[in-house]
């Protein structure tokens, strides 16, 4: 861990959230924070309600109970494209980028809120609508060289394999500049290689843009290594919470992993 | 990949082919005169009857008579589906054809005649349009270029209350009448009511206006509301499948036949034939007879089908809009031939075409020479009046045939004719015409 | 061997993002309008004109509109009809009632006009998705024609219940009206048909467009990055149902001159519109044009070409062979390449690139 | 003011003040109703079973019927040409899956529909050929009197037809639910690779689909021929199927004959009673906003299943 990295403030305040979705529950009184520049990760088996909790923090999911404070503000009922507004971004277990679109495009998709040109000047293309574009433009090429993504520019991502397609979604949340960026399951499915170049990227946008990151993930090792505070989840409800090495000690932990059966 | 190398191929010599294509014929001293029919689609069954009447007796001028005062006639048909994009299409094509251009256009479609209508005197190329179109164009102080006699919807109309009040046994019986008009949801269908409005305010028949919405497959809650409104009379605006569904429901809801009455575009045999015996009594409007009872249909089976009656039958003589093609041929073949008597035994412009039109003089001894007498009545033409305010006659289906089932009644033009001019009015002035004098 | 993009490098971005990065592209767009402009009106006689290439032109205008929303945004519209009647009625009615106002100016309100009215029938498409929001498109087909046809207002009461187009001049020159020449309707239809493709692909290149695919391919992920759903897809339907709106006037205004509410019937307009660009290649500006193109060329090939060569057979038999023909190279054409005439564009262009060295 | 009571008070009066008419106007509307579902079947069934909306739904309807009307008129009785019909129409589904499904397999929704629409031109145009552009009369034998029972009148060939789509709902039914191909086409509805990978033959699917949607589409073809006349307008029916599609679900045989009913029932009523204040033949986009509005509430459908959102 580099040493120079400053935790800050919490950012993120997760406060005895519950959710249920036609009587089960998929989280219930879950609470934890996350502070500036940190990276948190949440780790469970299958079902623990990982995805869910991160669905609720970008406010995908409304929770039943419990509040969600972020950056100093408590948050109500709010529409899911708000989220991004406030800072916030995010990838998918399941890919999610726009599968018609090229990589360039799908990334500069990510800095559309950042973007401000009315329609009229849109239509010509042209003046500020260009000197816009063209700014943008050269962010988004600056996160393609980060990612080492130059090749496939122009690929329609449909096409490209599955450890690409996860590393474009990563620069469209990037291209965003969020405060925070969730990440789910960024490493799923990898080789080895790819997972260490995945780890390598994720240390660097922690490191070089001082984001924080709160990502879901199912190697131990590469949770271990990388972040700096876990949340243990297990049937919806949180397990444990500290330093992984805090948590690698934790009875509970070690019994859900091994699986003893659950009363 | 072969495949795909084939269809490339393919697309680049449709283009190239395009390229070359408006290569033009020469021709010989002809009259031309184009065809917009309708011999697929939705309405087929009532455009294929109207071309073959309409080529029949074209073919009949030239082999009996070789031609109009020795001018061949020629004509080419192009289909336009009743589709008014196609008919456009079809209409450029056919404007400068021929040597003179096209004489006249019969665009047999309400939608494309309206399209043609301005057109028309740019063009200059007249527009017969027979009992359809714009009604308004009857003024011919504005709509130089457009004639529809011998009678318009709007006189049709007016001669179907006077038909009732014969038959009910004087004007003032009407009073208290309910009749209903069941129209077709269009320009076309809803051409009737203001008539129909204007009459039954002058006679106090209760009116009922009933719209069927495109294309009229069904009916039923129309045929509800008609069957508790319990009418006495009714009168319909109907076009292709709607006829003969409305002819059906009729029929099923037990209405008296003969008191439902269609205007001239709802009285063909493909109409009552679908509805098998329940047609029987249905009555419909029409300006001239049905069936092959009249001279010029013996010439036809002389001439066009060298005596083989069966095949003429075969292609629809007799039936009630091959009639009326027929008919419609012979106004526009007298009209070049009026126009001839002025400018000389050549072809045609449509400019003289549109002089023979507005002087034409079909009297009953013409008719007579044609083997047309009393088939339909004379008509003539004037500047002033394109339509000529032609008698319409009632028509009814016995279950195997129509026959005619009254006078010949003229309309009411006294009703008709303002409400034509202050329509003409108008047209003229949101398009800038200013009126010629007659 | 001419058409090589070695060599050309690109120095900006800006040269990057253009239209057509590669010059031989660029000179072969640039030589069509030329030759639109230039040569097309001079070699073309009347027929071709009005029968041909104005209801071409017009009908391509409409179809990019729906490519924007269909092919673009991922909101299927069987309305365009409707849309398009909303700017020929709109048009009409300002037109006669205040003869002073330019007849452009008029046709860009009428679009408007039109937008407003697909703003209205896009509401639904925040809760109804797919196949099934045709559904409230279809209701605004029947529902405007229906109103246009019902309410006599809409065409001034007149009698016979058709609008028709009056005389109107642009720069002296009378480009309405039966006077109109055929040359002056296609200048305007042309004009607007490439100042819309331009702006349409603009639009696409740009943020707006980016959101509209973004929504098309992956709703939820173009709503959790910050993408609007509501805004952009009613801002979709508003674009849309401007360039249908503007086509429809022209419809009326440039081509036929006069009409009732069954010139935008939906068997007539509506479909055949969406044929155009699931033929020439959803989400691509360019396929709308060369779908409009098969779609009505097609058809007036298949009718001239056997008499051209000497074969004259009967009208309707004609006629349905037509039909076969025409439904069949559809479905032949979609085995061949099912993404459109625009990916068939550019699969030849890459064969090209590489010939006359495949290897 | 007397618009709004057109509008909200008057109809409601009149329905109270004669029940019985109003009770003739409802079983009207389910006439009509089964007819609207008799041509939305056929597009359930092959969207069930091949994910393709089939724009030939109403072309098939045609042809079917000109084949019937085409035979009767050779002089075959009408058992000979139904099953000549039959065969004509089982012909078809091979060609169609021959020629079109399996070259465009595993292709988008959009353009397996767009490849029907060339079907459509195909077929009019054939069966133009084959049997002119003339109306037929269409006589099957099924009675066609009217009788009044409490003062409705009833329609024993709109009665006949309503019996026909029950049975023919019922048998389709059966068929799923019991026939080992049914429970195959079943499958293949809910997953395509899923069905492939338990040996169920696809290609065998589609042609059995097809042909029973040809059945299907001779069934109405009778119906609506012996109505109006055979002729090109029966292609028109098919619009007449997509409110009912939209309101039903594409992929419920139940959601077709209930959606039918609704949007049958729901016209009629709209018409005799609404369609007076507002200038009548609203039908036509009454059933469209009468779907649009029962979709707000619940945009799956009436059969379809909640879609659940989820990333």
């Amino acid at each position: 861990m580099p040493a120079t990295r400053n935790i800050g403030d919490v950012l993120l305040d997760v406060d005895g959230i519950s959710i249920s979705f036609g009587g089960v529950k998929a989280l219930s009184d879950v609470s934890f924070d996350v502070r500036e520049h940190e990276i948190l990760a949440i780790i469970g088996p299958n079902g623990a309600g990982k995805s869910s909790m991160l669905n609720c923090i970008n406010g995908f999911y409304h929770p039943q109970e419990g509040t969600i404070t972020f950056k100093g503000k408590p948050r109500h009922q709010m529409q899911t494209h708000e989220a991004a507004l406030q800072g916030i971004a995010r990838t998918f277990q399941n890919i999610a980028l726009f599968k018609g679109m090229s990589t360039l495009d799908n990334i500069m998709t990510g800095r559309n809120l950042k973007m401000k040109k009315n329609l009229f000047w849109q239509m010509l293309y042209f003046g500020p609508a260009l000197k816009e574009e063209l700014e943008h433009r050269a962010v988004v090429e600056e996160i393609i060289d980060f990612l080492e993504i130059e090749a496939i520019r122009k690929t329609p991502v449909g096409k490209l394999p599955y450890g690409l397609q996860k590393r474009v979604e990563l620069g469209r949340a990037l291209a965003a500049e969020p405060d925070l960026l969730l990440l789910d399951e960024p490493m799923a499915g990898m080789n080895i290689e790819e997972k260490q170049d995945m780890c390598r990227f994720i240390l660097d946008v922690n490191d070089e843009f001082g984001t924080t990151i709160v990502l879901i993930e199912h190697d131990m090792s590469v949770v271990m290594d990388i972040s700096d505070r876990v949340v243990v989840l297990d049937y919806g409800k949180k397990l444990a919470y500290g330093t992984p090495d805090e948590v690698r000690a934790n009875q509970d932990v070690i019994d859900a992993y091994l699986g003893v059966a659950h009363e | 990949m072969k495949f795909r190398t084939l269809f490339l191929g393919l697309l680049g010599a449709v283009v190239a082919v395009t390229g070359v294509m408006s290569m033009k014929a020469a021709y010989a001293a002809e009259q031309f005169i184009p065809m917009l029919v309708y011999r697929t689609g939705p309405y087929a069954p009532s455009g294929i009857p109207v071309a073959n009447g309409f080529r029949d007796y074209y073919t009949l001028v030239n082999k009996r008579d070789g031609g109009i005062n020795g001018v061949k006639i020629t004509f080419e048909e192009c289909e336009t589906k009743y589709n008014t994009k196609q008919g456009v299409e079809c209409y450029e094509k056919l404007k400068n054809k021929g040597p003179t251009g096209a004489s006249l256009v019969n665009p047999y479609s309400t939608g494309i005649t309206y399209q043609l209508i301005p057109k028309s005197e740019v063009d200059g190329v007249p527009i017969l349009s027979m009992g359809y179109g714009r009604t308004s164009a009857a003024d011919g102080r504005v709509f130089k270029w457009v004639f529809n006699f011998p009678a318009t919807y709007w006189s049709q109309a007016s001669a179907f209350v006077k038909y009732v009040s014969r038959q009910e046994g004087g004007w003032d019986k009407l009073k208290g009448k309910k009749i209903l008009h069941l129209y077709h949801n269009s320009a076309y269908g809803k051409e009737a009511n203001a008539t129909l409005t204007a009459l039954a305010k002058r006679y106090g028949i209760k009116l009922t206006l009933l719209a069927v919405d495109h294309p009229g497959q069904e009916q039923k809650a129309q045929w509800l509301q008609i069957r508790r409104k319990k009418p006495d009379w009714i009168f319909m605006s109907g076009w292709g499948v709607m006829n003969s569904v409305a002819i059906k429901e009729a029929a099923s809801i037990n209405f008296p036949m003969d008191h439902f009455v269609g205007n001239w575009w709802s009285g063909s045999d493909a109409d009552v034939i679908p509805a098998g015996a329940g047609a029987k009594g249905y009555k419909s409007a029409t300006f001239h007879g049905a069936g092959t009872g009249w001279g010029v249909h013996n010439d036809i089976v002389q001439n066009v089908y060298g005596g083989d009656k069966a095949k003429a039958m075969e292609n629809k003589m007799g039936e009630v809009l091959y009639n009326r093609g027929m008919v419609n041929a012979m106004f526009g073949v007298e009209a070049i031939r009026t126009a001839m008597g002025k400018y000389g035994n050549k072809p045609m412009t449509g400019a003289q075409v549109r002089w023979g039109l507005e002087n034409l003089n079909v009297t009953k001894a013409h008719l007579k020479a044609l083997g047309m007498e009393g088939f339909t009545q004379p008509v003539k033409v004037s500047c002033a009046d394109h339509e000529t305010g032609g008698s319409v006659m009632f028509q009814q289906w016995d279950g195997s045939k129509w026959s005619f089932s009254s006078k010949w009644l003229p309309p009411l033009r006294d009703i008709v004719r303002p409400m034509i001019e202050s329509d003409a009015a108008m047209y003229a002035k949101e398009n800038k015409i200013t009126p010629r004098k007659c | 061997m001419f058409y090589r993009e070695a060599g050309q490098f690109k120095t900006s971005y800006n040269k990057d993002q253009a239209v057509f990065p590669i010059i031989q592209d660029r000179w072969f767009i640039a030589a069509v309008i030329i030759g639109a402009y230039a040569v097309v009106p001079f070699a073309a006689d009347e027929y071709w004109l009005q029968a041909v290439i104005i209801p071409f032109l017009i009908l391509a205008l409409a179809a990019i509109g729906l490519n924007l929303l269909t092919g673009y945004a991922g909101q299927v519209s069987l309305g365009t009809g409707a849309f398009m009647a909303v700017g020929a009625y709109a048009c009409y009615k300002m037109t006669t009632n205040i003869p002073d106002l330019n007849v452009v100016v008029a046709f860009l309100i009428s679009g408007v006009m039109a937008a407003a009215v697909g703003i209205v029938f896009g509401l639904p498409s925040l809760r109804i998705k797919g196949f099934y929001l045709a559904v409230a498109t279809l209701a605004a087909q029947f529902f405007i024609l229906w109103l246009f046809n019902k309410v006599g207002w809409f065409y001034n009461d007149n009698p016979s219940g058709t609008i028709t187009a009056p005389p109107r001049e642009l720069f002296g020159i009378t480009i309405t009206g039966p006077q109109a020449t055929a040359e002056a309707r296609y200048f305007v239809s042309l004009t607007f048909l490439v100042v819309g493709a331009i702006v349409a692909k603009n639009l696409v290149r740009g943020r707006i467009g980016r959101s509209w695919m973004a929504i098309r391919d992956m709703d939820i992920a173009a709503e959790i990055i910050g993408i609007r759903p509501l805004q952009t897809k009613l801002m979709a339907f508003a674009i849309s149902s401007f360039y249908c709106g503007v086509a429809g006037a022209l419809y009326i205004f440039v081509w036929l001159g006069s009409a009732e509410t069954e010139a935008f019937d939906l068997l007539q307009v509506s479909f055949p519109i969406l044929f155009m660009i699931i033929i020439g290649g959803l989400g691509s500006i360019m396929g709308s044009i060369m779908g409009a193109a098969f779609i009505t060329l097609m058809p007036i090939f298949l009718t001239n070409f056997p008499p051209m060569i000497g074969i004259h057979l009967a009208t309707d038999l004609q006629k349905h062979l037509e039909e076969i023909i025409f439904g069949g190279m559809i479905v032949a054409f979609l085995i061949v390449e099912p993404h459109g005439l625009a990916r068939l564009w550019q699969i030849a262009k890459e064969k090209l690139r590489l010939w006359p060295f495949p290897y | 003011m007397e618009f709004l009571n057109a509008v909200f008070v008057a109809p409601f009066l009149d329905i109270a003040d004669s029940p019985v008419f109003f009770a003739e106007v409802v079983i009207g509307g389910l006439m009509s109703g089964v007819m609207y579902s008799l041509v939305a079947l056929g597009f359930v069934l092959i969207f069930k079973a091949s994910g393709v909306f089939n724009y030939a739904q109403g072309a098939m309807v045609l042809f079917a019927a000109l084949t019937l009307v085409g035979a009767m008129e050779k002089g075959a009785p009408l058992w000979l040409a139904l099953l000549i019909a039959l065969g004509v129409m089982v012909a078809l589904a091979f060609a169609v899956e021959r020629f079109m499904l399996r070259k465009l397999i595993n292709q988008e929704g959009i353009i397996l529909f767009m490849a029907t629409i060339g079907l459509n031109f195909v077929l009019e145009g054939a069966g133009q050929i084959a049997f002119g552009s003339d109306v037929k009369r269409l006589d099957v034998g099924l009675p066609d009197n009217s009788f009044e029972v409490g003062g409705i009148l009833f329609n024993t060939f709109d009665l006949s037809a309503a019996f026909i789509g029950a049975a023919m709902v019922t048998t389709l039914a059966l068929f799923f639910q019991f026939t080992p191909m049914g429970r195959a086409l079943r499958a293949v509805a809910d997953d395509h690779q899923a069905a492939l990978s338990v040996g169920i033959p696809l290609k065998t699917i589609w042609v059995v689909v097809w042909s029973v949607a040809g059945a299907v589409a001779l069934v109405a073809g009778i119906m609506w021929g012996a109505k109006a006349g055979v002729q090109f307008s029966l292609v028109l029916i098919a619009l007449k199927a997509l409110p009912v599609l939209i309101l039903g679900g594409f992929t419920s045989v139940p959601g077709a004959i209930v959606g039918g009913l609704i949007i049958g029932v729901g016209e009629k009523v709209a018409e005799v009673y609404w369609g007076p204040t507002f200038g009548g033949a609203i039908e036509g986009w009454f059933a469209y906003m009468l779907a649009l509005a029962f979709l707000l509430f619940r945009p799956q459908g009436l059969f379809g299943e909640k879609i659940i959102e989820r990333v």
